[in-house]
């Protein structure tokens, strides 16, 4: 069967490298359609032919699921993002960012998951009011990273999963940010539930997860004592750890 | 995959090319021997499509086609498919983007064009569809030819209505912009240089050849005055 | 036959004018500059929007505002040599005379493509460009033009106003030739009484919108009362029939009646009757039969009418043989020859001065 | 003084011009259809981009191809009449002659605006656009702006080729005026010989780009050899004095030599010096001195050369007074009547024929 | 938030349309008198931008600005900032953007124009300023103002350019166009109808007042041929 799959653009290039694979696996094809999220629900809302989405956030499929428009259980969260600093030039800390007059990059959070993450971040270590005049905001992730990669921003809140080697960046701790949970859902209307779902069960198993792992996202699944693969819960919001804010906040 | 999408934006630049000269010259030509008032109210309603950011139109068109709406279900039950992530829905879509871009330098044409010639054509015979054919549309065919440029070149570099309403779809909707706009957000830089210099390029020497066949029109009776 | 009876609206006046005229004659109009001439051809060919009336020719009506007839422009089967030449640029002269040619009103060779060319010295133009064509060019493709479309009614608008004397004398012939062969109607605008008195049969004198004037030239030109006549302006029409020739000399000999005239070589048969054009300029007058003139021609006539005109000369009207001939002469000839009403006197006019048309 | 040197290729020949016109005189320039008369004037203006040689006007040089010289069409001061109106059509009327007025060479009042407007008869038409004016009222317009530009050259083309006989009469000697008053050297093509015997005062005939005569009018129109004469062209241009009025007969007295000429009234004192235009068609020949004949004019003259014309006419050039009188008879007159060269006869036309300029 | 919105994208719209109308005019103008061989490759250039879609053309654009390459680097050590993100970045974006649309209807108009006007007022001492001002700007009129409209109207409708160079910073770069895409995305639809109507009910108002001032010159002479 051919799979119809809309996905959020910051997840397209890892989702390129899995599909290979379940294409190998299971000899069903993947038709991928990138965009923004808010553009993909949009379609989705209004008839796009989608078997199932990938979105960048945990709200969209929500919405969806409310309208009764996906399969009944088959919201998953796929990957977590992890917000990292990123400064090409001279490398710089957040308590630098706070006193110097350097912009400051970020994604939109009126619109991006990641924009919503740096923003709480910010606000819960206290520099919000420092950087907000000089901010600038792309519309996506993506376009938050090419700010900052094109030069024109020394810094930037972006997403790990945009660093290849050889970048220098600072992980953010997210325990200051609500985790970036991406959920994907199968749609109801798709004409092929049955490799659909085989396609979530694929995304979900572990070798796809490391796969995941290792384009900068975290792995929602951890193996139990047992072995077997469970998903991973990690709504609860973890405790603030004051290391760790120091060290984002000073460590350069 | 790029060969595909190059397939997808030809097809649908010729298609939407065509689509939009067919309706735009007897608009345009319309609308430059209108007499009434309504017609700058009409000229303004043509021109309005491009105050709206495409993705923005995109998504009203979305609404349009959608089944959810009466014209998409109306479409739908007569049709049997949706509009909307169709080759069909890019190319309504695109001509609507595209319309004022046309109509415009059409229009403009049509009006400066020297009514006497058509007096004298209808005096030997001509009726109105053969002085359109074999007067207005040969004298202004510099204006065709511009006007047809800009259509070509707008849907190729269109991107946000087709974005909305193709859905992305490889093979069917991915059109070149798209891909392109995929390889500058998904970090290929290398692919994306690729695929715009490749765009200019086409671009270019398109735009180069159609200029250079009106040559003659243009060129001076020796005047040294300009 | 076309029947006229129009009012359009202008920025100073309303033309308003109301006239038949027949078809098997060649009608001019006269007018000063801004009299409405263009507007009334205009209106005829249907290319007035604002026009109003009736009109119909040939029993065919093409506009009656109370039915809202209107027949397109297209269809009525007009020829129209407008004021300027209005060529087609997209095309060169070939194609402008193919435009023409193709959509020829019938396909009888009223006139051959090479004929009409040829005639009209545009050979060699054919495949130039319309932007590279002097003005008299411009003007005789444009007359080509409209004769390769065989029209049924010929309209004309200064046709001949930017050419040379040498392309007119060959022009003219052609034109008249297209209504008394073809039985085509020919109106025609034009400022050169000359041409007029060549061409036309008939004329209408236009003033501020209304026609002034109206009938045949022979008799508008001898008018007293017309505008026309200045005293530079005043000519008679004579029709005569050819009694024979004198090779020898280049002349032709006519008779008017049991007169004789002589004129510069016309090749007619004996026993046509032909028509001049005799200027009242050239007309003298003597009270004696002389011989030791080189004038040819002397008629003996009786004063008719004596009309001072205003810078003391007198125009004479004089009868003969049915017909009336026009003279201007000084006051002080008036004087000195003792000229009086009914008085019969000679008049004398050079052979070479009478036009035969 | 305008030196012109001049070559500028055109489609089927090359125009190529030397000379020079001086600069207190009117020129005509005539010549068949296409010989090249408005690339010439468009040359002289500087529109040519192709013309090569030199041109050169009162000493300053517009036009060397040697030295790459090239004065800008703007500054040199100019006016030329285009064979079309060329009206500017984002403005009206008013805005045409302002647009004019506001760029003039000299500010002085050579004529007045209101002047200008009355003497062309377009005062009515001032607020008008110019979509709804007529031929002529277009052509007046032009003809108003240029004046009212006083250029240091006046170039026409055609200037009133689309005008009735009122209003020629009444630009002509505004035209004239120009340059016997001003000084402003005028160079104009007319078709029309009437008009170039009216205006000029020097003549150049164009044929196939190449100057094929030039000089006074009075002399080109008398040659023999001219193109311009056929038998009903050839003028004769004399030269006469005012000697009185005859205020009872209208009449003025003139005298040439010591004969008497008598012409309409000409309101001009005694003693000035006249130019009357005489056709050579008007000139009669009489063996005897006659006086039964209204014709007023008289002078004793001798035949100087015959040529004889295509048509079996014969034209006679006849001296009196240092001066020479062409005239046109038959063949069949000269042989009754026996004319020979140096016969002494007397030639005899009318007042009215006589065309004072 | 809405209202700086609105009044930083009709500065861009007015700024940007006055700036496009300033460097067209000439540059449509030469190439509308160019005789040159090099003329067709010339007007291609400058249709060049409207192949590309929007936000690619940005993306370059953001490379051009950047200080890691040369122009980048003369702008930031000649002003002291870089165009990035800044209104003037903005205007510079908008104008490249919409060059095409403003500098082909005008050539079209001046190579229309009759060439016997200009020699007509060159006679009467018009130099070539004179000439352009008086005769050809005037007689090109409604060409001028359809051009301001396209510019402006694309001006205002632009988004992908914008949305590349701007990185929505409120008051300076946040115009109209990125507020109603960040109301789509964030289906907050209550706030696009709102600012789409807004933005169509002004642009209409606005177009069909410029359409309908030059009346006139669109009036018929009465001819019943078209
Ligand atoms: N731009 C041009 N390039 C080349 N040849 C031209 C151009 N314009 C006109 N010609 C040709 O040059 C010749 C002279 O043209 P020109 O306009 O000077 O004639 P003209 O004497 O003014 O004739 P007319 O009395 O008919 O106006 C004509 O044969 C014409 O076809
Ligand atoms: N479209 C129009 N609307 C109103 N009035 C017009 C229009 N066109 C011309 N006129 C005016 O109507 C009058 C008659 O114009 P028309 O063109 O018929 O004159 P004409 O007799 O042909 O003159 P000419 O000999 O100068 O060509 C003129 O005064 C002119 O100004
Ligand atoms: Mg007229
Ligand atoms: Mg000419």
């Amino acid at each position: 069967d051919i799979l119809k799959v809309a996905v959020a653009a910051n997840f397209k290039p890892t989702l390129e490298d899995l599909a290979e694979k379940f294409e190998q696996e299971t000899g069903h094809r993947l038709l991928i359609s990138a965009a923004s999220t808010g553009i993909l629900f949009n379609q989705i809302v209004n008839g796009a032919p989608f078997d199932i989405f990938l979105s960048a956030d945990r709200q969209r499929p929500e919405m969806l699921k409310e309208k009764g428009m996906i399969l009944p259980g088959s919201q998953h969260t796929y990957a977590m993002g992890e917000l990292v600093l990123w400064s090409p030039g001279e490398s710089t800390t957040l308590v630098e960012l706070r006193d110097n007059k350097a912009r400051l990059a970020i994604a939109n959070p009126a619109i991006a998951p990641y924009g919503l993450a740096a923003q709480q971040l910010l606000e819960n270590l206290g520099i919000w009011s420092y950087v907000e005049s000089r901010l600038v905001k792309g519309a996506s992730i993506q376009q938050t990273w090419q700010f900052v990669a094109s030069g024109n921003v020394p810094v930037g809140l972006v997403a790990k999963a945009q660093m290849v080697d050889g970048d220098q960046y600072t992980v953010m701790p997210y325990e200051y940010y609500d985790p970036i949970q991406q959920d994907m859902v199968i749609l109801k209307r798709t004409p092929h539930p049955d490799a659909a779902k085989q396609f979530v069960e694929f995304i979900l198993s572990e070798s796809a997860q490391s796969l995941i792992e290792s384009h900068g996202y975290f792995s929602v699944v951890k193996k139990d004592k047992d072995g077997s693969l469970i998903e991973k819960a990690l709504i609860d919001k973890a405790p603030i750890d004051r290391a760790r804010i120091e060290s984002a906040l000073i460590k350069d | 995959m790029l060969i595909t999408a190059i397939w997808v934006t030809l097809k649908l630049a010729t298609i939407t090319t065509i689509i939009l000269l067919l309706l735009s010259i007897p608009l345009a030509w319309w609308l430059a021997n209108m007499q009434s008032r309504i017609r700058p109210i009409l000229e303004a309603i043509v021109g309005l499509p491009m105050v709206l950011p495409p993705t923005v139109l995109g998504f009203y068109l979305l609404l349009l086609f959608s089944p959810n709406y009466a014209a998409g279900q109306a479409w739908l039950s007569l049709t049997g498919s949706t509009l909307a992530f169709s080759f069909t829905g890019l190319v309504v879509a695109s001509v609507i983007y595209s319309m004022p871009f046309v109509v415009q330098p059409l229009q403009r044409a049509f009006e400066q064009l020297d009514k006497g010639l058509l007096e004298a054509a209808a005096m030997m015979g001509a009726g109105a569809m053969d002085r359109f054919f074999n007067i207005v549309l040969p004298c202004s065919r510099r204006a065709l030819v511009l006007a047809g440029c800009m259509g070509f070149a707008h849907t190729i570099g269109e991107f946000g209505v087709v974005l909305m309403i193709g859905g992305n779809i490889p093979g069917e909707t991915q059109v070149l912009s798209i891909a392109l706009f995929d390889a500058v957000e998904s970090q290929s830089f290398e692919m994306a240089h690729q695929i715009a210099g490749g765009l200019l390029l086409f671009a270019m020497v398109l735009l180069v050849f159609l200029y250079s066949l009106d040559r003659r029109s243009g060129k001076s009776s020796g005047s040294r005055v300009c | 036959m076309l029947n006229i009876s129009l009012q359009l609206p202008r920025d100073r006046f309303l033309l308003d004018v109301d006239i038949s005229l027949d078809g098997d004659s060649i009608w001019a109009i006269m007018g000063r500059s801004g009299c409405g001439k263009t507007s009334l051809l205009r209106a005829i060919a249907g290319l007035e929007s604002g026009a109003k009336g009736k009109i119909s020719f040939h029993g065919q009506v093409w506009l009656d505002t109370d039915t809202q007839m209107c027949v397109a422009p297209e269809q009525r089967r007009i020829g129209y040599i407008f004021q300027e030449a209005r060529l087609f640029p997209n095309l060169d002269v070939m194609g402008n005379l193919q435009f023409a040619r193709q959509r020829a009103c019938r396909r009888d060779n009223t006139f051959s493509f090479s004929h009409v060319v040829e005639q009209l010295g545009i050979d060699h133009l054919l495949g130039r460009r319309i932007q590279a064509l002097s003005g008299g060019e411009k003007q005789r493709v444009a007359i080509a033009r409209t004769l390769l479309n065989t029209p049924d009614l010929l309209l004309m608008d200064e046709p001949l106003a930017s050419l040379d004397w040498t392309s007119k004398t060959t022009i003219l012939p052609i034109l008249r030739n297209l209504q008394k062969e073809f039985g085509i109607p020919v109106i025609f605008v034009s400022h050169a009484r000359e041409e007029v008195a060549r061409l036309a049969d008939n004329m209408l004198l236009i003033d501020h919108g209304r026609v002034k004037l109206q009938g045949e030239c022979r008799r508008l030109f001898i008018s007293m009362d017309s505008d026309l006549i200045s005293d530079d302006g005043a000519l008679s029409i004579l029709e005569a029939d050819v009694t024979d020739h004198d090779e020898d000399h280049g002349l032709t000999e006519l008779s008017l009646g049991r007169q004789k005239l002589l004129v510069n070589w016309v090749n007619a048969e004996v026993g046509t009757r032909l028509r001049i054009l005799l200027p009242a300029q050239e007309v003298s007058i003597a009270t004696e039969d002389l011989d030791c003139l080189s004038i040819q021609n002397r008629l003996a006539v009786t004063v008719e009418t004596m009309k001072e005109l205003g810078n003391r000369n007198v125009l004479l009207s004089l009868s003969t043989e049915g017909q009336t001939v026009q003279a201007v002469v000084t006051c002080r000839a008036v004087d000195m020859l003792g000229i009086s009403i009914g008085k019969p006197v000679f008049a004398y006019f050079k052979a070479s001065c009478l036009n035969v048309v």
